[in-house]
């Protein structure tokens, strides 16, 4: 293939970057071993694989941010060292992170200013058009949705004159629509002579918008630069996983009629962390041994409802009842048989310097004691137990739960949360985030148990295809207000998509 | 109380202080602040010229608490068996170490021991307010508005009789002077003297005298703005050439050097020293002396102050009459009150602009 | 009364600038990131040198220039020990004033009363005629005049350059810093630093411009009062200002009240600017956390 | 799933990771000696001999008084510390030890000024409990309620709390017999604080060492010290495992400034038996950078007390045997803390 450069014009035929036997590791962890990879003008090159693939570590070796313990980088044929992220700019290399760079309490200008001197407002109003991105350049980051935040960052990215731009997982937080408006931003720099690499998750984005795939497994390159339409979903797969993975039974008994709603929300409304209003007149029930999936694009209100249902957040109008009681707070709602598996454990579950052992007694509704004091040891017994019944290995029970890897945070979560035998209602927001293909599983599974043994349970994701095959209904959310509920069997994908963007039904 | 309760008992010793090889000062304040602690710090080294064999062990930024009985125990360790405790506030932990060292004298300056005096204590203080009265007669000689400034700290009485004194001197001469007198609630806090100085010249007030650790403040502002300045604690006509009058600060060392004397001969128990000694213009040399005049005094003032001080040598500056703010008279008009009925003066006389806490 | 009125005013840009230099200093620190409770320290260390070398050079311009050097000196130590040692903010600020605090006691004993010439008041031409505004803002001392430019300068700064971008950068998200090349813990040091010189030339001010004199321990908590005074001007320079000159007015009460025999409970009169600056704070309460940088609100939890 | 790009940071030096206690010691050696050296040298520019400066002023605190003396000083500052490791493990930054320590020692007076008799003691120490407890009550309502942050309100109270005294002090508690003097009249004898066998220390030192220890007990074993460390940890954790966290936060405070009272009326009836002016010669500060001394660890707390009053203690010997300025003790202690807050530490690994 040839095309043009986008600066000066010539043609050619050299690839724009290109690694050879790169290798890293992290202590015990062989993160990259031996990777080739390369991505050459107007191509997209999609990297796929497991959690802790090593995906991101070979793209961060490639933007300076680790340094490879050997291997080799070449830009434009001629090789390179990385020393940092500043110098992989200057190179031409630019990427988009997962979790995005920006300083919300700046304006987009101010933010590409950071990163590109002297630049003006004009500069980048004139170059979004060009590239096809809307963005306001006055508006302050802070104000702006999951997707404009997305697009400020590859432009402040195509601003610093990168050719090769790397995305990792940017679809993820991305609405259906969006995310074909992403796909049209990455067409255009396609067409105009950029390189692009995509980390995904999902299949049938890498047939959507990539020339050519690459499949991690451990650390190495199990396919290597080769035309997806020459595989089959399952071969790729099980390229990523190592075996086959067999789906979730597709049958299940209906929950039964008639019961009254577990949890039942009427015409709810609650503040948001800003203090504005973030969900909007919210009616919805869960009944006993039903599982209801919920929708949206990021910062739609999701997290509000779930913390509205655990008693975590006020209504500031409307009614919240678990079982026929009105929850008036998170002690209440504990003792009332409410679990949740927290959207950002992190910052909103994990206790820096505790245990995971500690942390199972925080979850428990009574914390065994004696005396004034806590029974550690029965702490313990209850922890093993929990573990046993759960199935997540999980890691020592000494070991400080921050030290943790995301995944293994997780697990706590999970065990603690859906190893209660005695909830009446499950909320978990999330819960697949960050897992492998296997974990992800193992937890659908036990959300399905906990449907069968007559819990009400509600479920966030932001993967459809995960909600579809899980969920009995799917509840929408668009800006605070549920948009609407479909039945999950059957559900048109486009048309739940169009729900989450706000359009009609 | 039983601080001074306990200093009664025990007390063995016949001579306190006796061949002591040392003697200890302590000051609340720096020992350089150009004000109260500098003052008695220099008295301090002239007992040390006057003795050369004896050590003489100084420390300053004593609290006026428990922390100035560990001091002085300190330099009781170190021989010291004559101790000057030099402020107000060391009164408390100055009984409490004479009680327990019946061999130390132990002399505080300024304030009163108002229960049985110990054998090996006393206080003493010179009549602060007689050359403050003086010099309230240079400003209200010098006065064209008929107001004058005090700035002070806090209420406490030496300051009430310093501030009656300089407004009766004045009236003496001008009866129609007025004091004006602001508080600052610190002993040194010159941004707060700046303010209260920069306020009282813009109500006409064109002569400022104050009570305060640290002076220098208040006599720039007053000379900066080309009003007259009565000094305290020393004489600063260096920062105030034009605006100086006079004022009144201290001299120590004779009367230090003459406790000391008192002591090491053996003779403390019983002096007069072992009781509140006030010294003033009426019973010897007062060690609260006038500053030097300015330039802008003139001979028919000097004369007038002259003739005050040699009346003091037989009365005082609160000889009756003398009427509080409310007219009430508070010394029947013949009547010459003693140095004690003067440190318990807790009012205002008429003519001083400003009011007084109620306790 | 309404000479009352004008003579607070006064009162309070005359007793209010000192405060505002080192609350805009501070403002400079906490926009990037950091608390400086050790503000109080470089208002003395101001204060001592400004004063120092004023006296041995003759020249209190220099005084100012060697106040804002060994503020920003003292800061330094703050600025090492928690940018680069990553020490306690507030436990190291307060160590940093009690070192200020020693310092300039063991070496300014030297100064106490000691003569030295100072900033005096000049009447700017025409400005200072104004009725009312004449008096309350025109009749001060230079290093006043230059205060009423730096709140602007430092609002203009931190919007419109890319010094001050970096600044609020560091204070927002460090790490995006580093993202593009830059060192946020030098950016964050020298915001401390520079913090600290400003509250130094506050003290100099205070020395060689207000009360004419040096003193120990003279600033007596106007660092701190700064440091509160950030929080409820919600990092702006402009509130600061508004602020430093409403906690003068809370100072200047007492003595103008005074001077004309009227008199409220001095103790009162007091703690008037610590009750104020409580009220505000209370009243703006979770309001003011939320406009923090990111970075500080981790520090104020 | 996030990328981090800068180092991990261990978020507070409470929580830094424990390390053996070898290193640990040589830090401790290391910083303690680079703050001498730095002493030194400035002992040098004032013109003193470092060596037998700080020989004298070692040799100074071991005489039996001044073994005394550091125990009587030591005894506050124990409370006061414990006043801010208490709150700390809650996450609250208790700055106001100052004013909690004089509005205790006000209460205190306030009870000894109206009741007399055996019940006047055991009423003092409750009365500057509940005083200090109220003082840092106001700061924790602030924060609990409306969000403010309490470091600084702490701080600002502290001057209020002066002036509270102050204005106590000079009008309507002043001492009618006091010619004057701005000062409550004295405790009565049966209002003090009863002696240690025959030595000069007070009682109040046994009070504040059964403290540390309650408050060690409290922090290590009860369920109650967990809760506050997972408060501590990180509030949300808290609010979502059904911890009624703002009331965690205000009994921890609470029981903060109740300590910090305590000291105050300690101070008051142990040594000084009047309200005064300059009553609390900044127990409270010095009791804050105690706490952070020991990482805000009870025990090691109690030994960073004793060190702070040794080193005052030792301090005079700087004025009397070498004849350096009193400031000159600020300036150690102030190096000794910078050295032992910013070098021992373990560091995150960067
Ligand atoms: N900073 C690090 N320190 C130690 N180990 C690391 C570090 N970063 C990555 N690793 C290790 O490298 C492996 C690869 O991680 P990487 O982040 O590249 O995975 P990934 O493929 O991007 O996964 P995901 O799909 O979750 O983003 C991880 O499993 C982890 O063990
Ligand atoms: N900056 C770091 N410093 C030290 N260790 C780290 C760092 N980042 C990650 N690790 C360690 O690397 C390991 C994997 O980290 P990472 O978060 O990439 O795991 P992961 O790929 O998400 O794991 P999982 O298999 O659970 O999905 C963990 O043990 C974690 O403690
Ligand atoms: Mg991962
Ligand atoms: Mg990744």
């Amino acid at each position: 293939m040839t095309l043009t450069d986008p600066r000066t014009g010539a043609k050619t035929d050299i690839p724009l970057l290109a690694v050879r036997g790169l290798t890293r590791r992290f202590g015990e962890v062989l993160a990259n071993d031996a990777v080739d990879f390369d991505v050459r003008p107007g191509e997209v090159h999609a990297l796929v694989g497991e959690n802790g693939a090593g995906k991101s570590t070979l793209l961060k070796l490639v933007y300076g941010v680790h340094r490879p313990d050997s291997g080799d980088i070449s830009v434009e044929g001629s090789p390179v060292t990385v020393g940092s992220p500043a110098q992989a700019r200057s190179l031409g290399i630019g990427m988009v992170f997962q979790d995005l760079r920006l300083v919300p309490a700046l304006s987009v200008t101010e933010n590409i200013a950071l990163a590109v001197r002297g630049v003006k407002a004009r500069m980048i109003a004139d170059a979004a058009a060009e590239h096809g991105l809307a963005v306001d350049p006055q508006a302050r980051v802070s104000h702006l949705s999951i997707g404009e935040r997305q697009r400020a960052e590859i432009l402040k990215v195509l601003m610093t004159g990168s050719r090769i731009v790397i995305l990792d997982e940017p679809t993820s937080v991305l609405a259906p629509q969006e995310v074909t408006a992403l796909f049209a931003v990455v067409e255009r720099l396609r067409a105009t002579g950029y390189g692009v690499v995509i980390v995904t998750h999902k299949l049938n984005e890498v047939r959507a918008i990539a020339d050519r795939v690459t499949v991690l497994r451990g650390g190495r390159v199990i396919l290597g630069g080769v035309d997806p339409g020459n595989y089959t979903d399952a071969e790729l797969v099980e390229a990523m996983v190592g075996r086959a993975v067999p789906s979730l039974p597709s049958e299940r008994p209906a929950p039964p009629d008639g019961a009254a709603a577990v949890l039942a929300l009427r015409g709810v409304s609650a503040y948001g962390e800003s203090g504005v209003i973030r969900l909007k007149d919210v009616t919805l029930e869960v009944r006993p041994g039903e599982l209801v999936g919920v929708a949206g694009v990021a910062g739609s209100g999701q997290r509000e409802l779930c913390e509205v249902a655990c008693g975590l957040r006020p209504a500031s109008s409307g009614v919240v009842t678990v079982a026929g009681v009105e929850v008036t707070g998170p002690r209440q709602a504990l003792a009332g048989g409410v679990c949740d598996v927290p959207e950002d454990p992190l910052a909103d579950a994990v206790v820096p310097g505790l245990t995971i052992v500690e942390h199972m007694a925080l979850g428990l509704p009574k914390v065994p004691r004696r005396r004034a004091n806590v029974d550690w040891a029965d702490v313990r017994r209850i922890t093993t137990e929990l573990e046993e019944r759960v199935g997540l290995q999980m890691a020592a029970g000494h070991r400080k739960v921050a030290e943790l890897s995301g995944g293994n945070v997780q697990r706590v979560m999970l065990t603690r949360a859906l190893g209660r035998g005695d909830s009446v209602l499950v909320v978990a927001a999330y819960p697949s985030r960050g897992l492998d293909i296997a974990t992800t599983r193992r937890t659908q599974e036990l959300l399905l148990e906990r449907r069968a043994a007559g819990a009400a349970v509600l479920v966030v994701s932001e993967d459809l295809d995960e909600l579809i095959s899980i969920s009995d209904r799917i509840a929408v959310m668009h800006d605070g207000h549920l948009a609407g509920i479909v039945p999950a069997r059957g559900a048109d994908r486009q048309e739940i998509g169009s729900l989450m963007l706000g359009g009609a039904r | 109380a039983n601080t001074t309760g306990t200093a009664t008992t025990g007390t063995t010793s016949a001579s306190p202080g006796k061949d002591s090889t040392a003697v200890g000062f302590i000051f609340v304040g720096p020992k350089d602040d150009f004000g109260y602690n500098q003052a008695a710090y220099q008295g301090s080294q002239e007992v040390a010229k006057a003795y050369p064999n004896l050590e003489v062990i100084t420390a300053e930024n004593v609290p006026e608490d428990d922390n100035a009985a560990r001091v002085m125990n300190s330099m009781i360790a170190k021989g010291a068996k004559i101790i000057f405790a030099t402020s107000y506030g060391h009164l408390d932990a100055a009984l409490k170490v004479a009680a327990e060292h019946p061999d130390v004298a132990v002399v505080q300056q300024g304030n009163l021991i108002t229960t049985a005096v110990p054998k090996n204590a006393g206080t003493f203080f010179g009549t602060v307010y007689e050359p403050v009265y003086l010099a309230g007669i240079a400003a209200g000689k010098a006065t064209k508005s008929g107001k004058l400034g005090y700035v002070y700290a806090f209420p406490i009485t030496q300051t009430i009789d310093n501030i009656n004194a300089f407004e009766l001197g004045a009236q003496s001469v001008n009866p129609a002077a007025q004091t004006f007198a602001v508080s600052t609630s610190s002993w040194c806090d010159p941004a707060k003297q700046a303010e209260a100085a920069a306020n009282l010249l813009k109500q006409g007030v064109d002569v400022i005298t104050q009570h305060q650790d640290c002076t220098a403040t208040v006599i720039k502002a007053t000379e900066a703005a080309g009003a007259f300045t009565v000094g305290y604690h020393a004489d600063a006509s260096a920062i105030a050439p034009k605006g100086w009058l006079t004022g009144s600060q201290w001299n120590w060392g004779p009367l230090y050097t003459d406790i000391v004397k008192t002591a090491l001969g053996g003779g403390f128990t019983g002096s007069k020293y072992n009781d509140n000694f006030r010294v003033g213009y009426r019973t010897g040399e007062n060690p609260f002396v006038q500053s030097p005049y300015g330039p802008l005094v003139d001979a028919e003032t000097k004369a007038a102050i002259e003739k005050a001080r040699d009346l003091l040598k037989t009365s005082s500056p609160f000889a009756g009459p003398v009427t509080d703010q409310e007219g009430k008279v508070r010394i029947p008009a013949g009547t010459v009150p003693d140095y004690t009925t003067i440190e318990k003066i807790d009012y205002f006389v008429a003519g001083v602009v400003g009011t007084l806490p109620k306790s | 009364m309404s000479d009352l009125v004008v003579d607070v005013l006064t009162g309070a840009v005359r007793g209010g600038t000192a405060i505002m230099f080192a609350a805009l200093g501070e403002t400079l620190a906490e926009r990037a990131g950091v608390v400086n409770l050790g503000t109080e320290g470089s208002m003395l260390v101001g204060a001592l040198a400004g004063y120092a070398v004023a006296a041995e050079t003759g020249t209190p311009w220099a005084g100012l220039a060697a106040g804002l050097v060994a503020g920003g000196l003292l800061a330094l130590v703050h600025a090492v020990m928690v940018v680069w040692r990553r020490a306690d903010q507030f436990a190291t600020g307060l160590t940093v004033m009690f070192l200020g605090l020693g310092l300039t006691s063991l070496f300014g004993a030297a100064y106490v009363g000691r003569a030295a010439p100072g900033f005096d008041p000049v009447a700017v031409p025409l400005l200072s005629d104004l009725p009312v505004l004449g008096e309350v803002l025109f009749h001060h001392d230079p290093v006043t005049y230059l205060s009423f430019a730096a709140a602007p300068l430092m609002w203009w700064w931190l919007r419109g350059t890319r010094g001050g971008l970096l600044l609020r950068t560091a204070g927002e998200r460090a790490d995006v810093l580093h993202v593009h090349g830059y060192r946020p813990g030098l950016i964050r040091g020298a915001a401390v630093v520079a913090g600290g010189a400003l509250a130094g030339v506050g003290g100099a001010q205070l020395a060689t411009a207000y009360a004419h004199a040096w003193f120990e321990g003279m600033t007596a908590g106007r660092g701190f009062i700064a440091v509160a005074l950030v929080i409820f001007a919600v990092w702006r320079p402009l509130w600061v200002m508004a602020g430093s000159y409403l906690f003068g007015a809370a100072l200047a009460l007492a003595p103008a009240l005074q001077a004309r025999g009227l008199s409220l409970n001095q103790f009162a009169l007091d703690a008037l600017p610590f009750l104020i600056t409580l009220a505000i704070l209370a009243i703006l309460g979770r309001r003011t956390l939320r406009a923090a940088p990111e970075e500080l609100r981790r520090v104020f939890t | 799933m996030t990328t981090q790009l800068t180092p991990d940071r261990v978020a507070s030096p409470l929580l830094a990771p424990k390390s053996g206690f070898g290193p640990a010691l040589a830090r401790w050696v290391g910083a303690l000696a680079g703050a001498i050296a730095i002493f030194s040298i400035l002992l040098l520019t004032k013109g003193a001999d470092p060596i037998a400066t700080l020989v004298d002023m070692v040799v100074s605190t071991t005489t039996g008084a001044s073994i005394e003396q550091i125990v009587i000083k030591a005894a506050p500052l124990v409370l006061a510390a414990m006043a801010v490791v208490l709150p700390a493990r809650a996450g609250l930054a208790n700055v106001g030890g100052e004013g909690q320590v004089i509005i205790g020692a006000v209460a205190g007076a306030g009870v000894g000024l109206v009741v007399s008799g055996p019940a006047a003691l055991p009423l003092m120490l409750i009365g500057g409990a509940l005083g200090g407890a109220l003082w840092a009550g106001l700061a924790v309502a602030l924060r609990v309620t409306v969000g403010v942050n309490e470091a600084v309100t702490t701080l600002l109270l502290n001057y209020v709390a002066l002036d509270v005294m102050l204005y106590l002090i000079y009008e309507p508690w002043k001492d009618a017999n006091g010619s004057g003097q701005p000062a409550t009249p004295p405790l009565a004898i049966e209002q003090r604080l009863p002696l240690v066998g025959g030595t000069a220390v007070h009682m109040g030192i046994v009070l504040a060492l059964v403290a540390a220890a309650a408050v060690w007990l409290t922090l290590r074993h009860t369920s109650f010290g967990f809760r506050l460390s997972v408060v501590g940890g990180n509030p949300e954790a808290a609010r979502r495992a059904g911890l009624p966290v703002a009331r965690l936060l205000v009994t921890a405070m609470l029981l903060g400034g109740a300590l910090a009272g305590l000291a105050g009326v300690i101070h008051l009836a142990g040594i000084e038996f009047k309200l005064r002016p300059g009553l609390t010669t900044n127990i409270g500060y010095i009791a804050f950078l105690a706490a952070w001394l020991a990482r805000h660890n009870p025990l090691p707390a109690v030994a960073a007390a004793f060190m702070l009053a040794a080193i005052t203690v030792g301090g005079d010997s700087l004025q009397l045997d070498s004849g350096l300025p009193a400031a000159t003790v600020n300036v150690l202690m102030a190096l000794i803390l910078l050295a032992v807050l910013g070098w021992t530490a373990k560091r995150s690994t960067s």
